[in-house]
C-alpha cells in the first residue's frame, strides 16, 4: 500500500488544488502540494529503508489492458533502481516545492504552479514506479505534458510559448521512436511486463532474428533497443535532440531545476538502465549510446562555454552531464550511470536554485556581464553555488567526483578510449565554465550598480532548500560511493543493473588511481584556467575570443542546431504544408463539404415554395394527405 | 318520438354549424355555436349520456363558448371574410369529395366490430347513466383522468402567463 | 335508430368544422370550427358507446372535453397576445412563418 | 297519451302562473320589507296595503312603448331577454315541492320533470342564462350596456364555480344527483346541519348570481346607468326583470331543496314547508340588501376566487374523507 500512496499523494494534491484552486485555495495551494511530496518523500524513505532490507516487489494492483493473451497490468515495481529513483525524484522534487514557496509568491498563477508541479512529481512517479512499459510510456507522455504545461507557465510571453511547443514537438520525435520500441518489444516479447521481457532466453532470441535493412545487417533486438533509445535522446537531450533543453529556461527557475535535476531528463537515463538486459546485449545499440553521449557532452560543454545567459550555462552543462550518464550506460556501466543521476540531481538542482535566488536579487536579468560582486550580497547562495561547482567540477571529496570519476574510469576499461578522452576533455571544461560563471557572478566589482544595489538575500523558504541540497552535495558522493567502484551504491543496485552477461572490466589499482588523477587534474586545471581568465587577466576572454573567432562563433550560436533545423525541416514542412491546405484542404475537402451544403440550400429553395405560413394551405395539405390515406383505406 | 326528435336535433345541428361558420360576425359565429352545442346535447341524451349532455352545456356552452364571445367581444375584430386560399376552386371540389368521401365510408362501413360490452340500455336505465359513469371513471380510467387534471392545471398557468405578460 | 345515423351526422359535422378551419380567416372562428369537429368526434364516441353497450366512450368524451377546455384556455390567450402585439387576429396576416 | 300531455301541459300553465304571481309579488314584498327595514312603509295606495301595486307594475310596462334603439343588432338585441327568461323559468321544471301532490282527487308529480341529473340540469341553465345578459350587452350596442354585460358574465361565471362546489357537498352526502332523492336523503337531518360552510357559500353566490345588492354593480346606478338592460324598455324589459326575481326565488328553491331539507317537515303540509323555507330564504336575501353596503369589482372577485372558492374545495375534500371513513 505504500508505494501507492507515494503515487496518491501527489494525485490527490492535483485533484484539490485543480479543482478548487482557482476560486477557493488561491495563495495556499503550496500547503497541498507540498505536503503531498513531504509525504510521498516520507513513503520513499521508508520503502528505501526496506528495500535496503531486502524488500522486493511486484504489485499488480489491476488488469489495465486485456488483449487475448496480452496482459497488461497496472503495477508498481519496487527494485533497488526503483526507490534510488524514488528518493532523487522526491528529495530534490520537494526541495524545488518548497523553494517554488518563495519563489512563485507574487505570481498570478500560483496555484496553477503548483498544481502543474503536482502533475509533473507525479508523471515522474509513475514514470519510475511502472512495472511494464506501459505505464513507463504513460509515465513518459505524461512527463512530457507536464514540461509543456510548466515551460509554458508564463504562456503570455511568446517566446515561452514557443519554448514549450518546441519541447513538446522534439519530445514527440523521440517518443515516435519510443513508441516504435515498445511495439517491438510486445511483437518481440508478447508482453510489456519487465519481468517478461528481461528474459535471458527471449532476449538471445531477439537477437538471433536477423534481417536486412537497406542491405545492412541488423538483427530485432538493435532495433528494438535503437528505438528505445530514441526515446531517451528525446527526453533526455541528446544530440540531436537536445535543442529543446536550454529553451526550457524560458519556464520558471524551480521547472528548470525541477527538468534538469530531479525528473524528465533523467527519465531516459533511467529507461536504459532499466532496460540494460536489452541494452547489454545489442553491442553496436551500445556503441552507438557512448557514441551520442560523447558527442552530447562534448556539444554541451563547448556552448556552456561561450554562453553569457546564466540559465543558458547552465542548461548546457546539463546537456553535457546528461551526455556523460547516457556515456556511461552505453558504455555498460549502468552503476556508474545512475549513480552520476543520482550525484547530479543534487548538485544540478542547488546549481539552478542559486541561479534562481541570484534571478530573483537581479530582477529576472540573467545576463552574467550584468552581474559581479553578489558574493558580499548574498552569501549563503554565494556559498552554495561554490559547492555545487567543486561538486559539478569533480572535485574530491564532493559529490561529483565519485560519479565522474567513476564513469571515465569504466570507460576507460569498456575500451571506448576516445569516449574516455572526450569525457576528459568535457571534464576540463565544465570545470572552465562552471568556475567562469562563480567569478564573474559572485567575484569583482558589480557591473551594473543599479541592479547591484537592489539585490538582497533570498527569503527563508528559498535559502532552506539551496543548504540542505549544498549539503547533500558535499556528502552523497563520499556516502554512497566509497570505496571507489566498491561503495554503498554498487552493492546496492548490483541485482538489478549488472546484466548477468556482461562482464565488468576492472582496472588494475594503479591505472584507476592514475585515471582518478587524471580527472582531478584536469578538473583543476579548468579551475585555475578560469581563474587566470576572469579574476587575474580579464582582458583575455576577449582577445581568445577574436584569436579563434570562427571556433567561437560556432560555439556562441550552438553549433547552428537551431538554424540547421529550422532551414532543413522546419522550412520544408511549412511549405509543404500550405501546398497541401491551399490545394488538398481548400480545393478538395472544402469543396466536397460545402457541395453538401449547397445541395441542401438549392433543395431547400425549391421546397421553400410549399411553405407559405398560412395556416389553412397547411390544414389544406392535411386534408389532402387525409383523403389518400381514405382511398388506401377504402380501395385496400 | 325518438326518430322525429333525431332528426329535428340533426337537421338544428348542421343548419346552425353551417351559419356558424358562414356568419360574417363572430357573435353571430359564437350564437350559432351555442345552438349546435345545445343541439348536440340533446342528442348525447338520445345516446343515454345524460351526465355527458349536462357537461356538454355546462363546460362547453358555459364555459368555454362564454370565454370565446368574451375574446370576442374584448377584441372586436373587423370582419374579415373569407380566407384568400389560393386554387380556391380545386379545393373546395377536394374538400367536397372528402366529405362525401366520409359520410359514404361512414354509412357503409358502420360496422360495429368492437366487443360488446354488459352495460345495455336497461342496465343503463336502472342504475342510472352518473353512477354507471362515474364508476367507470375513477375505475378503471383513474391515470387518464388525474393526467387531463394536470393537463388542465398546466393549461390554467399558461393562460395565465400568456394573458398577464405585459 | 341505427348507428348509421350518429355516424352520418358526425360525419357531417366533422365536414362543417373542416371546412370552416379552411374557409375562415379569423382566428377565434379558426378555433371554434375546430372545436365543433371535437364536437363531431364526441357524437361519434358517445354512439359506438351506446351501441356497443359500453360507457368508456363517454368516458373519452370527458378527456376531450378537458382537452378542448385546455385548448381554448391557451389558445385564446394566445390569440390575445397576438392581438396586443398585431392589432390584429387575421390568419393572413401572419406569415412570420413564410420563407 | 293525449291525458298525460293535458296534464303536462295544465301542470305547466299552472306552475307558471304561479312563478310569475310569486315573482309579482316578490317585489311587493321586496319593496315592504325593505320598506320597513329603512322605517318607510312602501306601497300603501293601489289595492289594500299597495298589493295590487304588481299588478299595475306589470301593466304599466306591458303599456308602454317598446323603443328600440337605431343601432343595436336586431335579431340577438330580440332574443336575449328571451334566452335569460326561459333559462330561469325553465329551471323550475325539476324544483320538488313536496313527495306528492293531489289536486281535486288527481293524484299527480309535483313536478315536471324527475331527471337524474337535475341539479346538473339547473346548473347548466343558470349558465346558459349568462349568455342572455352578454346578448342584451353587446347587442345595444352601448359602451354602458357592454360594460355591465362584462361585468356581469364574468361575475356569474366567476361565482357559478363556487356554487356548483358548495352544492357538491350535498350531493356527496345524498349521493345522487336527483333533487327528490337529495330530498329524501334529509328526512332525519337537513344537510345544513353538517354542511353550513357550504350553505354560507351557497347563499352568497346565490346572491352574486342573481346580482343582488351586494353584488349588484353590474346593475350598478351610479357607475352603469343601469347595467345592461340599460337601451331595453316595455316588455322586453319586463322579461328581463322577471327573470332576474324568477332566478331569485330559484336560487331560493335550490337552496331549501339540497340543505333546508325540503318538503321535509312536522305538522303542517310538505308543499307549505317548502314555502315557508323558500320564503325563509328570501327574507334573508332582502335583509342583506337592505343592510349591506355595495362591493368594488376587483373585491368581489377577490371574494369568489381567494375565498369562497378555496374553502369550498377543502369542505369537499373533508366531506369526501368522513363519507369514505363512515
Amino acid at each position: 500500500m505504500l508505494e501507492l500512496w507515494v503515487l496518491l499523494f501527489p494525485l490527490i494534491a492535483v485533484i484539490i488544488n485543480g479543482l478548487f484552486g482557482k476560486k477557493y485555495i488561491k495563495k495556499k495551494a503550496h500547503i497541498f502540494s507540498v505536503g503531498a511530496i513531504l509525504l510521498s518523500l516520507l513513503c520513499s524513505l521508508i520503502i528505501y529503508v526496506k528495500v535496503h532490507n531486502g524488500y522486493y516487489a511486484n504489485i499488480i494492483y489491476y488488469k489495465w489492458v486485456i488483449a487475448e493473451d496480452i496482459v497488461i497490468p497496472f503495477g508498481i515495481l519496487i527494485d533497488s533502481l526503483s526507490s534510488v529513483m524514488l528518493i532523487v525524484v522526491t528529495f530534490v522534487g520537494s526541495m524545488i516545492h518548497i523553494y517554488s514557496i518563495g519563489y512563485m509568491s507574487h505570481d498570478e498563477g500560483y496555484h496553477r504552479f503548483f498544481t502543474y508541479l503536482s502533475i509533473f512529481t507525479l508523471s515522474m512517479l509513475i514514470l519510475v514506479l511502472g512495472n511494464n512499459f506501459l505505464m513507463l510510456f504513460v509515465g513518459w507522455e505524461l512527463v512530457g505534458l507536464s514540461s509543456y504545461l510548466l515551460i509554458g507557465f508564463w504562456f503570455h510571453k511568446e517566446s515561452a510559448s514557443f519554448a514549450a511547443k518546441k519541447a513538446f514537438i522534439t519530445n514527440r520525435i523521440g517518443d515516435f521512436g519510443f513508441y516504435i520500441g515498445v511495439l517491438l518489444v510486445i511483437v518481440t516479447f508478447k508482453s510489456l511486463n519487465y519481468s517478461d521481457v528481461f528474459n535471458n532466453e527471449l532476449i538471445l532470441q531477439a537477437k538471433s532474428m536477423v534481417f536486412y535493412i537497406f542491405g545492412l545487417r541488423v538483427n530485432l533486438l538493435e532495433i528494438m533497443t535503437l528505438a528505445l533509445f530514441c526515446g531517451a535522446m528525446g527526453k533526455s537531450a541528446q544530440f540531436p535532440l537536445h535543442v529543446w533543453l536550454p529553451d526550457a529556461m524560458e519556464g520558471p527557475t524551480p521547472v528548470s531545476a525541477l527538468i534538469h535535476a530531479a525528473t524528465m531528463v533523467t527519465a531516459g537515463v533511467y529507461m536504459v538502465a532499466r532496460c540494460n538486459p536489452l541494452f547489454s546485449e545489442a553491442v553496436f545499440t551500445s556503441n552507438f549510446i557512448v557514441f551520442i553521449g560523447a558527442a552530447t557532452a562534448l556539444l554541451g560543454a563547448t556552448i556552456g562555454l561561450t554562453q553569457f545567459d546564466l540559465k543558458r550555462i547552465l542548461a548546457y552543462s546539463t546537456v553535457s552531464q546528461l551526455g556523460y550518464m547516457i556515456m556511461a550506460t552505453g558504455a555498460g556501466a549502468y552503476i556508474a550511470g545512475v549513480f552520476h543521476l543520482f550525484t547530479h540531481a543534487f548538485f544540478k538542482g542547488l546549481l539552478f536554485l542559486c541561479s534562481g535566488a541570484v534571478m530573483h536579487a537581479m530582477q529576472d536579468h540573467l545576463d552574467i556581464r550584468e552581474m559581479g560582486g553578489l558574493r558580499k550580497k548574498m552569501p549563503i547562495t554565494f556559498w552554495t553555488y561554490v559547492i555545487a561547482c567543486i561538486a559539478i567540477a569533480g572535485i574530491p571529496p564532493f559529490a561529483g567526483f565519485f560519479s565522474k570519476d567513476e564513469i571515465l574510469a569504466q570507460t576507460f576499461a569498456s575500451g571506448h578510449r576516445f569516449a574516455w578522452f572526450v569525457g576528459l576533455v568535457v571534464a576540463f571544461m565544465t570545470a572552465f565554465y562552471m568556475f567562469r560563471s562563480l567569478f564573474v557572478v559572485f567575484f569583482g566589482e558589480p557591473r551594473d550598480k543599479h541592479l547591484y544595489d537592489h539585490a538582497h538575500e533570498a527569503p527563508k523558504t528559498m535559502t532552506i532548500p539551496l543548504i540542505v541540497l549544498a549539503f547533500m552535495s558535499i556528502i552523497v558522493g563520499a556516502l554512497v560511493g566509497l570505496p571507489l567502484e566498491n561503495g554503498y551504491i554498487h552493492h546496492f543496485l548490483n541485482n538489478v543493473l549488472v546484466p548477468e552477461n556482461l562482464s565488468i572490466h576492472h582496472l588494475s589499482m594503479g591505472l584507476s588511481t592514475t585515471l582518478m588523477m587524471s580527472s582531478v587534474v584536469v578538473a583543476l586545471m579548468g579551475v585555475a584556467l578560469a581563474y587566470i581568465y576572469y579574476m587575474y587577466r580579464k582582458d583575455l576572454p576577449e582577445k581568445t575570443a577574436k584569436a579563434f573567432s570562427p571556433i567561437y562563433k560556432l560555439f556562441y550560436n550552438k553549433w547552428y542546431f537551431d538554424e540547421i533545423y529550422g532551414n532543413l525541416i522546419i522550412q520544408p514542412l511549412v511549405y509543404m504544408s500550405k501546398g497541401i491546405w491551399h490545394y488538398f484542404d481548400i480545393g478538395i475537402i472544402d469543396f466536397t463539404v460545402n457541395a453538401f451544403g449547397k445541395s441542401a440550400v438549392f433543395c431547400g429553395n425549391i421546397l421553400k415554395y410549399l411553405q407559405t405560413g398560412k395556416i389553412q394551405t397547411y390544414i389544406f395539405t392535411m386534408v389532402v394527405g387525409s383523403l389518400i390515406l381514405i382511398i388506401i383505406f377504402y380501395t385496400l | 318520438m325518438e326518430k322525429a326528435a333525431f332528426y329535428i336535433l340533426s337537421f338544428v345541428i348542421i343548419v346552425s354549424s353551417l351559419f356558424m361558420i358562414t356568419r360574417k360576425n363572430p357573435v353571430h359565429s359564437v350564437l350559432w355555436m351555442l345552438l349546435t352545442f345545445f343541439s348536440v346535447a340533446g342528442i348525447f341524451i338520445q345516446l343515454n349520456a345524460e351526465f355527458i349532455a349536462a357537461t356538454q352545456v355546462i363546460v362547453y356552452a358555459g364555459a368555454i363558448l362564454v370565454l370565446y364571445l368574451f375574446v370576442v367581444m374584448l377584441l372586436n375584430p373587423k370582419t374579415h371574410g373569407f380566407a384568400k386560399i389560393p386554387y380556391r376552386y380545386g379545393m373546395t371540389i377536394l374538400v367536397v369529395i372528402v366529405f362525401v368521401l366520409q359520410i359514404f365510408m361512414a354509412a357503409s362501413m358502420s360496422k360495429v366490430l368492437g366487443i360488446k360490452g354488459v352495460i345495455t340500455s336497461e342496465k343503463m336505465a336502472e342504475i342510472g347513466n352518473v353512477k354507471l359513469f362515474g364508476a367507470e371513471l375513477f375505475n378503471t380510467y383513474i391515470v387518464p383522468f388525474e393526467i387531463a387534471s394536470i393537463l388542465l392545471l398546466v393549461a390554467m398557468i399558461g393562460a395565465i402567463v400568456l394573458a398577464l405578460r405585459k | 335508430m341505427l348507428l348509421e345515423h350518429y355516424l352520418i351526422l358526425s360525419a357531417v359535422v366533422f365536414g362543417i368544422g373542416m371546412t370552416g378551419v379552411l374557409i375562415q380567416r379569423n382566428l377565434i372562428l379558426i378555433f371554434m370550427s375546430l372545436e365543433l369537429m371535437l364536437n363531431a368526434v364526441n357524437i361519434n364516441l358517445a354512439a359506438y358507446s351506446k351501441y356497443l353497450s359500453q360507457i368508456s366512450g363517454q368516458v373519452f368524451i370527458i378527456f376531450i372535453m378537458s382537452v378542448a377546455a385546455a385548448e381554448a384556455a391557451v389558445g385564446l390567450a394566445l390569440i390575445v397576445s397576438l392581438y396586443r402585439n398585431k392589432q390584429t387576429i387575421n390568419s393572413d396576416e401572419f406569415k412570420i412563418l413564410k420563407w | 297519451m293525449v291525458v298525460t300531455t293535458i296534464v303536462l301541459i295544465i301542470k305547466l300553465i299552472i306552475i307558471l302562473t304561479i312563478i310569475l304571481l310569486s315573482v309579482a309579488y316578490l317585489t311587493y314584498l321586496e319593496r315592504k320589507v325593505v320598506g320597513h327595514m329603512q322605517v318607510r312603509l312602501g306601497p300603501t295606495h293601489v289595492g289594500w296595503k299597495g298589493l295590487l301595486q304588481p299588478i299595475a307594475d306589470a301593466v304599466k310596462l306591458i303599456a308602454k312603448e317598446d323603443i328600440v334603439p337605431t343601432m343595436v343588432d336586431r335579431s340577438v338585441y330580440n332574443i336575449s331577454p328571451l334566452v335569460t327568461f326561459t333559462c330561469s323559468i325553465a329551471a323550475f321544471a325539476v324544483i320538488p315541492v313536496a313527495s306528492q301532490l293531489s289536486f281535486f282527487g288527481i293524484e299527480m308529480n309535483p313536478y315536471i320533470a324527475d331527471l337524474n341529473i337535475g341539479i346538473l340540469y339547473i346548473i347548466a341553465l343558470s349558465s346558459v342564462g349568462t349568455y342572455g345578459i352578454i346578448m342584451a350587452g353587446w347587442a345595444s350596442n352601448s359602451k354602458y350596456a357592454l360594460l355591465g354585460s362584462l361585468r356581469s358574465s364574468a361575475q356569474m361565471i366567476s361565482y357559478e364555480t363556487a356554487m356548483g362546489l358548495s352544492i357538491a357537498a350535498p350531493v356527496l352526502l345524498a349521493g345522487s344527483l336527483n333533487l327528490r332523492e337529495i330530498t329524501m336523503a334529509q328526512e332525519h337531518m337537513w344537510f345544513v346541519i353538517p354542511q353550513i360552510i357550504p350553505f354560507v357559500i351557497y347563499i352568497i353566490s346565490a346572491l352574486a348570481e342573481t346580482n343582488r345588492i351586494p353584488f349588484n354593480l353590474v346593475e350598478a346606478e351610479q357607475e352603469l346607468v343601469a347595467g345592461f338592460f340599460v337601451e331595453y324598455a316595455s316588455m322586453k324589459f319586463a322579461l328581463f326583470f322577471l327573470a332576474e326575481y324568477a332566478n331569485m326565488i330559484l336560487t331560493a328553491c335550490v337552496a331549501t331543496v339540497l340543505f333546508l331539507g325540503g318538503w321535509n317537515g312536522p305538522i303542517l303540509p310538505e308543499i307549505v314547508w317548502f314555502f315557508i323555507k323558500v320564503l325563509f330564504v328570501i327574507f334573508i336575501y332582502l335583509w342583506l340588501e337592505s343592510t349591506l353596503p355595495r362591493l368594488r369589482f376587483d373585491q368581489l372577485m377577490a371574494l369568489g376566487w381567494k375565498v369562497l372558492i378555496p374553502i369550498a374545495l377543502v369542505n369537499i375534500v373533508v366531506t369526501s374523507v368522513i363519507i369514505y371513513i363512515m
